[in-house]
């Protein structure tokens, strides 16, 4: 089998926009395959933050004086920015937070206190991130709610056939991933979507991995909720969106309170701001959340087709050396290979997860090795821990091929 | 009376005497200053708009087909605004002012010379203008 | 009365350590009084947020390759720096939040859960920002529990003799900030902490503003639980930090699920991660954390004896100026300067306090005016905002000079 | 059988010979790979070092006033590197095990050459072996 290299320039160009991966480990190349932890940020995201830091850093919304107006418009047109990103209805339902796992605790919590009594209950599947696992056991916990869980099949597909059998009039919410961050899998979030809606049920989409690899249509996959973190797709750390649904966001109560997510404060009574403030409160990330604008560039340049291209032959040059290698087990096994992104978890007969990264490690590529935030989904295969690679548009067919080498030589350093 | 083009056209002229800031906002303090008596009674939660960030309410009447505002603010910078709008549109038939762009406030640059929460504010207190209009044209 | 210029070449060094400082607004020099909002950021805090990026960006903690482990040093050390600044009896006392707001609403949440019941009190004061009430408010509200709040007098002060009186059985926690961003009185602290834990009562400090102007050594004052933002002492965005005492965050539960707030997450039951790691879920603020290490270099650089004597006596300069003319009304009078920092919220006979800021603006100086997320506190005093100056260690006596100046200008155009 | 002081030194003089991580990693390997069989049914939740990112288990024995460890770790450079350390320290007295600085972990840049969070299961199982030693003193 051949793999062709399509558009080397290419790829050498986008690197050279992002400062971090030109270092050296212990004297190496950096060759950086730990993308779904964090991305790395491109030299436009770090320009952003630099000029919002020298330039209109103030506090927002509430002041009248230049700085704080100029900095209330970086901040507003990164709301429309996502808006149309992600195609949202309104601006209204885009709700700035600091990450993912704010995004699902914040719905956990409001539409928790706002719907979920005793007896309810609420679906996960078994390949969640534990972002998208213990805020709905901490729900289900303190509500004596009950958690129902979607298994996986051998390969790693959710058994939807089962999926579609869970509901009953009790079940109040399911919170699914588009792509999980363990099987590179892409689930298939718009069927998803309609038979929770075919049950009158509303769904929140873990789209942490998807927003990056996928994109997403909120309105045309139609989900309730919506949630990704900046920092895995190329902005600044400490900054995440959540989408939602404005019939939900309009009746749920606040999760945090303070700062600007009110009406009137009174000791008699409070009232809250309405949509997006009630549920920002506190100092916005006023530095951090405008570079999700260059961000969005980037994560659109990367979706260009020949970009697209490229990638996907190298995820496919990965794929067919991991399976074709009789030593090593993936998980995550996809029946058409556009259905996975360019991640692998595997397990390497006789060589433990931890020895391979560790050995990686000093040969200049960065893995990840362990359970990787998503206990049960090892437990299903029965394994402590998976060696993961997973890359962006900016890694190349020679890093893969570099790593295939290295893993080879790890490998027989161990069994 | 003028029509709602020319008077318009003379807030218009008015404004772009001044150059300065300092002299615009003078201006506006004037018809601030200027604008007639507002009832305490009328200020009413109703009349109040929402999204100005001082406090800015707006009533009005109905006489012979056409709408006579009157309104008030603790601001007074806010009061000469809410004073030039409805120097301008009070008076109008209900469809002459549904009808109406409002482009001429960008005309004038005082959508630049106030902040967006400020200018939130005059956008608030021309979409409840226009509210007013539609809800009489029925 | 005459004030002395003290150290007008130190203070003109600070400056030029703040990039952001040397800006002009309209033309005009930017006179930046709005820091109680957000203060400016050094050129130390842009260059480490810059190293971080293009260095060691990677996901910590879980990951053994080079980047992660440095990232995780980055990270953790600034834990350490943080305690030796609050003087936290251990390192698993400092927790990471994305801000004050975010702190306070951890405790409000696990703190809640974990002892409050129905008919149990709470207590906090008049003069509190938003972000020190309305988390407590909506927590007796679940848990129908019952809000107690300390009047302050016509100057500002705590009335701590009804405050000794609101004791009882079923108080269980007291919220009090510092040094209250409207009024810039310093609480007697100290005292206030005594008072609670003579009646068994744990207390939450609102440092907000307290450590940027007072500092804290936890041990000294024995608060329970002290929050504080990163924005307002000199860090980056998104960066805050929760300190709490190790016998009360042992045992409450944690506030948000995911990431690696866990031990094992199993459906049949999950289990906590033991301290700091259960409270600190999701992705950590990984590029903009480390930040508070040089931003703590900085908040002891202007607790220097000369920078602190040119300070106050600009403050001194101000507080002369705002007291000795008729038309001002000054809220929060000291009764000797040393209790009030370089903050003040007043009113204007005639004049709005709007208004002013849009005038004061125009002419480069940037105040706040409204509210300033203390609601009660504007209604204890019955007005609907205050105009509010809030000065840092880089701003000078010549600024003051024509801060005052402009005031005046601006009332003459207005009254 | 080696003083403690010459069982260190040992170890100090078989890392020195590497220059390269590799090498070193493959004695820490092959030292892994060496250990005595450890027991299934000891492998229990009380004998796991905590801190760990790989999983660590650590039993002993005392016999004649001396301590013996055993222990394994279903990682090899793990197990290589805990198996370095009982081989210096089983055998001993209490007293010895208690008094030493485990400083001669430092001298073979075993700490550098790896992971704060492998770093911190170093500290964990000299935490732990000390805890052992101090628990028989008594
Ligand atoms: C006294 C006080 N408490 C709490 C806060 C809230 O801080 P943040 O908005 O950074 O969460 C502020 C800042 O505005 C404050 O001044
Ligand atoms: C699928 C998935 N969900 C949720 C998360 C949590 O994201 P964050 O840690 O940025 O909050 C991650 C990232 O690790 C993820 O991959």
């Amino acid at each position: 089998m051949k793999f062709e290299i399509l558009l080397k320039m290419n790829v050498e160009d986008i690197r050279a926009l992002f400062p971090a991966l030109s270092q050296k480990v212990y004297g190496k190349p950096l060759v950086y395959f730990d993308n779904a932890a964090t991305a790395q940020r491109p030299q436009s995201v770090i320009d952003a933050w630099e000029r919002l830091v020298k330039g209109p850093n103030a506090n927002i919304h509430r002041a009248v004086h230049h700085l704080a107006v100029e900095a209330t418009d970086e901040y507003e047109s990164t709301r429309d920015e996502v808006q149309k990103f992600i195609n949202a209805g309104s601006r209204e339902e885009v709700i700035f937070t600091s990450g993912t796992t704010a995004s699902i605790n914040l719905v956990a919590f409001s539409f928790g206190e706002t719907y979920i009594h005793e007896g309810d209950e609420i679906i996960v599947s078994e390949s969640e991130h534990h972002s998208n696992i213990v805020p709905w056991q901490m729900l289900c916990q303190r509500k004596k709610a009950v958690l129902k869980v979607i298994p996986v099949d051998e390969d790693g597909y959710l058994k939807l056939d089962e999926f579609r059998n869970m509901f009953t009039a009790r079940t109040k919410l399911v919170a699914v991933t588009q792509i999980s961050n363990v099987l590179g899998l892409i689930n298939p979030i718009k069927e998803i979507v309609n038979i929770c809606h075919s049950n009158n049920c509303p769904i929140l989409t873990d789209g942490a991995q998807g927003i990056v690899h996928e994109g997403i249509d909120v309105q045309d996959i139609d989900c309730d909720f919506y949630a990704f973190s900046g920092h895995k797709i190329y902005a600044a750390s400490g900054t995440g969106v959540l989408y939602g649904k404005k019939r939900w966001l309009e009746e749920m109560l606040p999760w945090q309170g303070g700062g600007e997510m009110i009406d009137h404060v009174r000791f008699s009574g409070t009232t809250y701001a309405s949509l997006p403030e009630k549920f920002e409160a506190g100092t916005q990330n006023i530095n951090a959340t405008p570079t999700l604008k260059p961000a969005i560039e980037m994560a659109r340049m990367m979706k260009d087709k020949d970009v697209q291209a490229y990638q996907n032959s190298v995820r496919d040059y990965l794929l067919h050396e991991l399976t074709a290698d009789g030593r090593i087990q993936l998980f995550g096994v996809p029946h058409g290979t556009d259905e996975k992104i360019s991640l692998f978890s595997f397990a390497v007969q006789g060589a433990h997860h931890e020895d391979l990264a560790l050995i990686l490690d000093k040969m200049g590529i960065a893995t990840r090795s362990g359970q990787m935030c998503a206990e049960p989904i090892m437990d299903r295969y029965g394994v402590t821990g998976m060696l993961r690679i997973s890359l962006a548009p900016y890694n190349t067919m020679e890093e893969a091929e570099y790593f295939i080498k290295s893993l080879n030589k790890a490998i027989s350093m161990l069994v | 009376m003028k029509t709602l083009e020319e008077a318009k056209q003379a807030v218009i002229d008015d404004f772009s005497m001044y150059d300065e800031w300092l002299d615009k906002y003078e201006y506006l303090i004037e018809l601030g200053k200027n604008l007639e008596p507002f009832p305490e009674a009328s200020k009413t939660d109703d009349n109040l708009i929402k999204g100005c960030q001082s406090r800015v309410w707006l009533d009005y009447k109905v006489e012979n087909g056409r709408i006579y505002f009157s309104a008030d603010s603790d601001a007074i910078i806010t009061k000469g605004i809410i004073s030039l709008l409805i120097g301008v549109y009070s008076g109008r038939t209900p469809q002459e002012i549904a009808h109406d762009d409002f482009g001429f406030i960008n005309e004038i640059g005082l959508k630049e010379n106030l902040s967006p929460t400020r200018a939130n504010g005059l956008v608030s207190m021309i979409d409840t203008i226009k509210a007013v209009a539609l809800e009489n044209c029925k």
